[in-house]
């Protein structure tokens, strides 16, 4: 199809696509009118069988656990495809270079350097904060791993290419995802074990309101955490490879 | 009383357009953007579905047991789909990059590899 | 059964995937694949003793032991295992063993990345054939996705993977979106997200939001299902994919995408559109005619290998569609056998062409012609692949079209089985033409097709002499079993008394919410198979006249003309393949509306 | 308290086209970053704060730095071929 022709197909499909939403949407119940079970028995009984103030939470590594394994593994088998992609094809000579064009990259002034480092401090802290608290308050492993997963980078762009390289480099940060992954899916499986059903909360639910409270609630959120923090590094590893190849190409 | 469908309608709206994006794009890396848009459509579908009037957040660290909170379930799927989302991403936009180290272009009708 | 190993067919492989991805470097290549099939081989044997397991009652799992609440309030997840979920469980399990040991010889340079995303494959399709969970279902839908969409993409020296996965994973997501959108709609309808309790709390009553929602989650997981017009990512990734990844796309994946859409309507939607049976039938009879046809077609004019198999999948899941879509249990017992024994024998076709590419580096019948003498055994397979594609005896095809057949003449659409005819014998036929061209090098050599151009990068760095036994076995063992499966009677009853209790919603939703047990209605039918074999041997029959006809059509002159511009294919048909996601997701939107406006036109 | 969620609803509608129709995907890039942020705002004002922090962590900042990323990517590859092009 031409471009044009094919605007036109679309159009009138999307016609046809908005008399059915139309048509559909009317039956919904108005805004602001949440009748079902699900949500009102959930918050009714959360805080009581699990100890932990942030609903949301619960039924992500509680209730639905299941759905959040294999969410997670979602994430590790796009990181997987995205290594596959970039996997290093022929032979690249890296080395001493790869430092001096890194520096080379980023003149910046002192005065954002150290600010910058200022930064990372904090959102270590915050990051892990989020982590370890996602039974509490809102965030989490998942949200805190990301905040974790930035701190490497904000490294790199204070001009600090040692430290970051020591980061991208380590294999902690593979053990890290792999590792996170895999605990999940072996924080299921320890249930069995037990006697009682996969990913069952099998961990002392503790006081609600405290740090160590509602179980494995906390245990998962931690891995999580790990997984998602090895699995952004790794992914923005592979990216700016590739541009400081591209970068030694073109100086050569 | 219509304004209580404006949601859905936004959704429906965000939705459509997300698609004449993908439609029409001549740009790999926009038609990403554009699923990613698209996506945002289910967000405020979920959203509106589990919206109390007069509910408030459901974490019950200040507030007692039996407050009136929206649904919390909903959010739940949507840090689901969220994840869903940024994965499918970089997955789509290292296949761009990698399409463009290839074949040199990024706009879909010259990338005639596949026909008939 | 000790109910304890139902989540390891899960948990399991994707525990290995993250140990190989880990430590693949150190433990080396020869380990990692040795490693990778015998999870698969564990997988296979656990998932046979669950199947064993709930051979005569369907087994429920609660995850976290969140059993229902008072009321049948669902707050967990459930897998809700009975033998149609048990038996496309195995399916999986064994087509992925069989890629993986096909793989040990290729791909050198992947740095152990294959092997896991192949477990997390696997184990995404067991969850998918295993969930009782709308949600859970599109979390393992978007598992097997993003897997798929990698696996596909693998060979990265070349722009055409990449395309073929691009536009695969483009039109994908959006259906997956158009799922989510589905299960919101049921969601604000019925507050839960369990299929018996969403089934039972919708009733008997259709709205427009109901009809809405069914509308984007079947057309969500169609697209998976590679119905027309949203089969057009489905030739484009297979023609890519690397074969032992396309023997689990033909041979189980697409198939899933209907699976699902049976099982959301039997559990969900099977009270609030009970009366409008007759409205569904015909749109869905209508589709998969649309489908088969137009995938046969497509199927004879193409000359790359694996489009050329692509396409007769699509050709296939027409026929599948009819079976789910007539809404009768024989019907949808038909579906299930002809997508166990369609999945083992498209799975060793695909196999098969792999060998073919590892031989000659080449995949273009117009290339490869005369190229294959001597390479008896794979020719043999060949053969026999296309005669289970027929829907022949031994095959098991042959019970599973004889089941549909059946349902459709009860439904008053006997005209289907023409159209079951019209596919069978154009793909049996185009298989047995590449074999008569490529092994036998009988005839003129194919037209040159620019399709067939599509440089298929081997996935194995020269050409080789021989075709290794690990190839080679699992292609055979593959396509025997598309044989074994008619030996066992057992299996087809079974397969018969699951259906009808697979189309009980009610029995369904008092198994889950109540823990009532279901007792089995034994079907008394009689298999009366004497007038399909006489058909089958036609279609057999007929797809050898033809594939002799296209090879040899030079010495018979011009009666046989029409064979020629069957083989070039209609090429309007043809451009409108075009490899260009926007007309992919123009064409999804299309049919989209289509659906959607004769669901409401018919079913108000 | 009503108003305000009508009116980010509508701030959202009305960026979604904007972020499409810009065409470059550089500009792109910002356009998309700004809704994002506009979405976690959506979520905060739908009192949904887990689904904002994730929003902004991702749809803010990971999405548009990933595109950057594979912008300057390509950019690159493009003028190595030049380069080479030109020899």
């Amino acid at each position: 199809m031409s471009a044009r022709v094919r605007t036109i197909f679309f159009l009138c499909s999307a016609a046809g696509l908005v008399a059915i939403f139309i048509w559909g949407f009317l039956d919904l119940p108005p805004l602001g009118d949440y009748r079902g079970p699900y949500g009102n028995a959930v918050v009714q009984i959360a805080v009581y069988e699990r100890h932990a103030t942030d609903v949301v939470n619960a039924i992500n590594y509680d209730y639905r656990a299941f759905d959040t394994l294999g969410e997670e593994f979602i994430f590790f088998a796009s990181v997987l495809g995205v290594l596959l992609l970039f996997r290093p094809t022929g032979t690249d000579d890296k080395g001493d270079k790869h430092k001096t064009k890194l520096e080379d990259a980023l003149p910046i002034s002192d005065a954002l350097r150290v600010s910058m480092q200022a930064m990372v401090g904090t959102m270590i802290v915050f990051g892990v904060y989020m982590v370890t608290h996602g039974q509490l308050t809102p965030g989490g492993g998942f949200q805190g791993g990301v905040i974790l997963a930035s701190a490497p980078l904000v490294v790199y762009l204070s001009g600090d290419v040692k430290t970051f390289e020591a980061i991208i480099a380590s294999p902690l940060i593979k053990l890290a995802e792999c590792g996170g992954a895999a605990g999940y899916a072996a924080i299921g499986t320890a249930a069995l074990l037990f006697g009682t059903h996969f990913l069952t909360n099998i961990i002392p639910l503790g006081t609600t309101g405290d740090l160590f409270s509602s179980g494995a609630i906390a245990v998962i959120s931690a891995v999580v955490g790990l997984e998602i923090t090895g699995g952004f590094v790794l992914l923005m590893k592979t990216y700016l490879r590739e541009i400081v190849e591209e970068r030694l190409g073109e100086s050569e | 009383m219509i304004l209580a469908y404006l949601p859905y309608a936004i959704a429906a709206w965000i939705f459509l357009w997300g698609l004449y994006g993908i439609v029409t794009s001549k740009n790999l890396v926009h038609q990403v953007v554009c699923l990613a848009i698209l996506q945002t459509s289910t967000y405020v579908l979920l959203l509106a579905i589990g919206y109390k009037v007069g509910g408030t957040a459901p974490v019950f660290a200040d507030i007692p047991v039996g407050t009136v909170v929206v649904d919390p379930l909903v959010q739940a799927l949507m840090l689901t789909d969220i994840v869903v989302e940024a994965t499918v991403m970089a997955l789509l936009l290292s296949m761009v990059v990698k399409a463009n180290e290839l074949a040199g272009t990024v706009d879909p009708e010259e990338l005639r590899f596949l026909m008939g | 059964m000790i109910t304890s190993i139902i989540p390891l067919p899960i948990a399991i492989p994707l525990m290995v995937a993250a140990f190989i991805s880990l430590a693949g470097n150190w433990i080396g290549r020869r380990a990692c694949d040795l490693l990778a099939s015998a999870t698969a081989a564990v997988n296979v044997w656990i998932t046979c003793s669950i199947l064993h397991g709930v051979w005569s009652q369907p087994q429920v799992y609660w995850f976290g032991n969140w059993w229902p609440r008072a009321g049948g309030v669902v707050l967990g997840i459930c897998f809700v295992i009975d033998t149609f979920a048990g038996m496309l469980a195995v399916l999986v399990c064994v087509l992925t063993l069989a890629g993986l040991i096909f793989s040990w010889k290729i791909f050198e340079d992947t740095e152990n990345h294959f092997q896991p995303l192949m477990l997390i494959f696997m184990a995404a399709m067991c969850g998918f054939s295993y969930t009782g969970d709308l949600f859970n279902l599109f979390v393992f839908f978007e598992l097997m996705s993003v897997s798929a969409f990698a696996l596909c993409g693998l060979k990265t020296l070349e722009p055409a993977p990449l395309q073929g996965a691009f536009n695969f994973a483009i039109v994908n997501t959006v259906g997956a979106f158009m799922i989510v959108g589905g299960i919101g709609l049921l969601y604000a309808r019925t507050g839960a997200l369990n299929f018996a309790q969403v089934g039972r709390s919708l009733g008997t009553h259709a709205d427009a939001l109901v009809l809405l929602a069914f509308l984007l989650i079947a057309v969500g997981y169609m697209v998976k299902a590679a119905i027309v017009p949203f089969h057009f990512w489905l030739a484009d990734a297979h023609a890519v994919a690397p074969s032992p990844v396309c023997v689990l796309f033909s041979g189980v994946m697409v198939e899933l995408g209907i699976y699902a859409v049976a099982r959301i309507y039997w559990t969900i939607f099977a009270g609030a559109l009970g009366v409008h049976t007759h409205g569904l039938q015909s749109i869905f009879t209508s589709m998969a005619a649309i489908t088969a046809v137009i995938g046969a077609l497509m199927c004879f004019a193409e000359h790359h290998l694996k489009r050329l198999l692509a396409f007769s999948t699509i050709a296939h899941s027409g026929l599948m569609l009819a079976g789910v879509g007539l809404l009768t249990p024989g019907a949808l017992a038909g579906f299930l056998i002809y997508v166990l024994s369609h999945g083992v024998i498209k799975g060793g076709l695909f196999l098969c062409a792999g060998i073919v590419l590892h031989r000659f580096q080449r995949i273009g019948e117009d290339h490869l012609h005369g190229c294959g003498r001597g390479m008896w055994f794979t020719a043999a397979l060949f053969i026999l692949g296309a005669w289970g594609l027929a829907g022949a005896p031994p095959f098991g095809t042959l019970f599973g079209e004889d089941l549909i057949s059946h349902g459709a003449k009860g439904t008053h659409y006997s005209w289907l089985i023409f159209i079951f005819l019209f596919a069978e014998v154009l793909t049996s036929a185009a298989v047995l033409r590449i074999t008569f061209r490529i092994f036998f090098g009988w005839g003129e050599p194919a037209p040159s097709d620019k399709s067939s151009r599509i440089e298929e990068r081997a996935e194995t760095e020269q050409s080789h002499e021989r075709v290794p036994a690990v190839m080679f076995i699992p292609a055979a063992a593959l396509i025997v079993l598309g044989i074994t499966i008619t030996a066992f009677p057992q299996i087809r009853s079974a397969v018969k008394d699951g259906a009808h209790q697979f189309t009980s919603q009610s029995a369904y939703a008092s198994a889950v919410l109540e823990n009532v047990q279901i007792t089995l209605v034994r079907s008394s039918e009689h298999e009366e198979v004497s007038s399909s074999i006489i058909r089958s041997v036609i279609a057999l029959l007929l797809s050898f006249l033809l594939a002799l006809g296209t090879v040899f059509r030079e010495q018979f002159g011009r009666a046989l003309n029409f064979t020629r511009s069957l083989e070039l294919g209609n090429a309007k048909l043809r451009r409108a393949h075009s490899g260009h996601p926007g007309d992919y997701v123009a064409w999804l939107s299309f049919g989209t509306a289509v659906v959607g406006g004769s669901l409401f036109l018919l079913l108000h | 308290m009503r108003l305000l969620e009508y009116v980010i609803l509508l701030l959202v509608g009305a960026a979604a086209p904007a972020v499409v129709l810009s065409r470059d995907p550089k500009a792109q890039v910002v356009t998309l970053s700004f809704y994002g942020l506009l979405c976690a705002l959506m979520f905060f004002i739908f009192q949904a704060p887990d689904v904002a922090l994730s929003q902004i962590t991702i749809g803010a900042v990971m999405l548009p730095l990933l595109i950057l990323l594979a912008l300057t990517k390509m950019r690159r590859q493009n003028l190595r071929r030049e380069r080479e092009g030109k020899k």
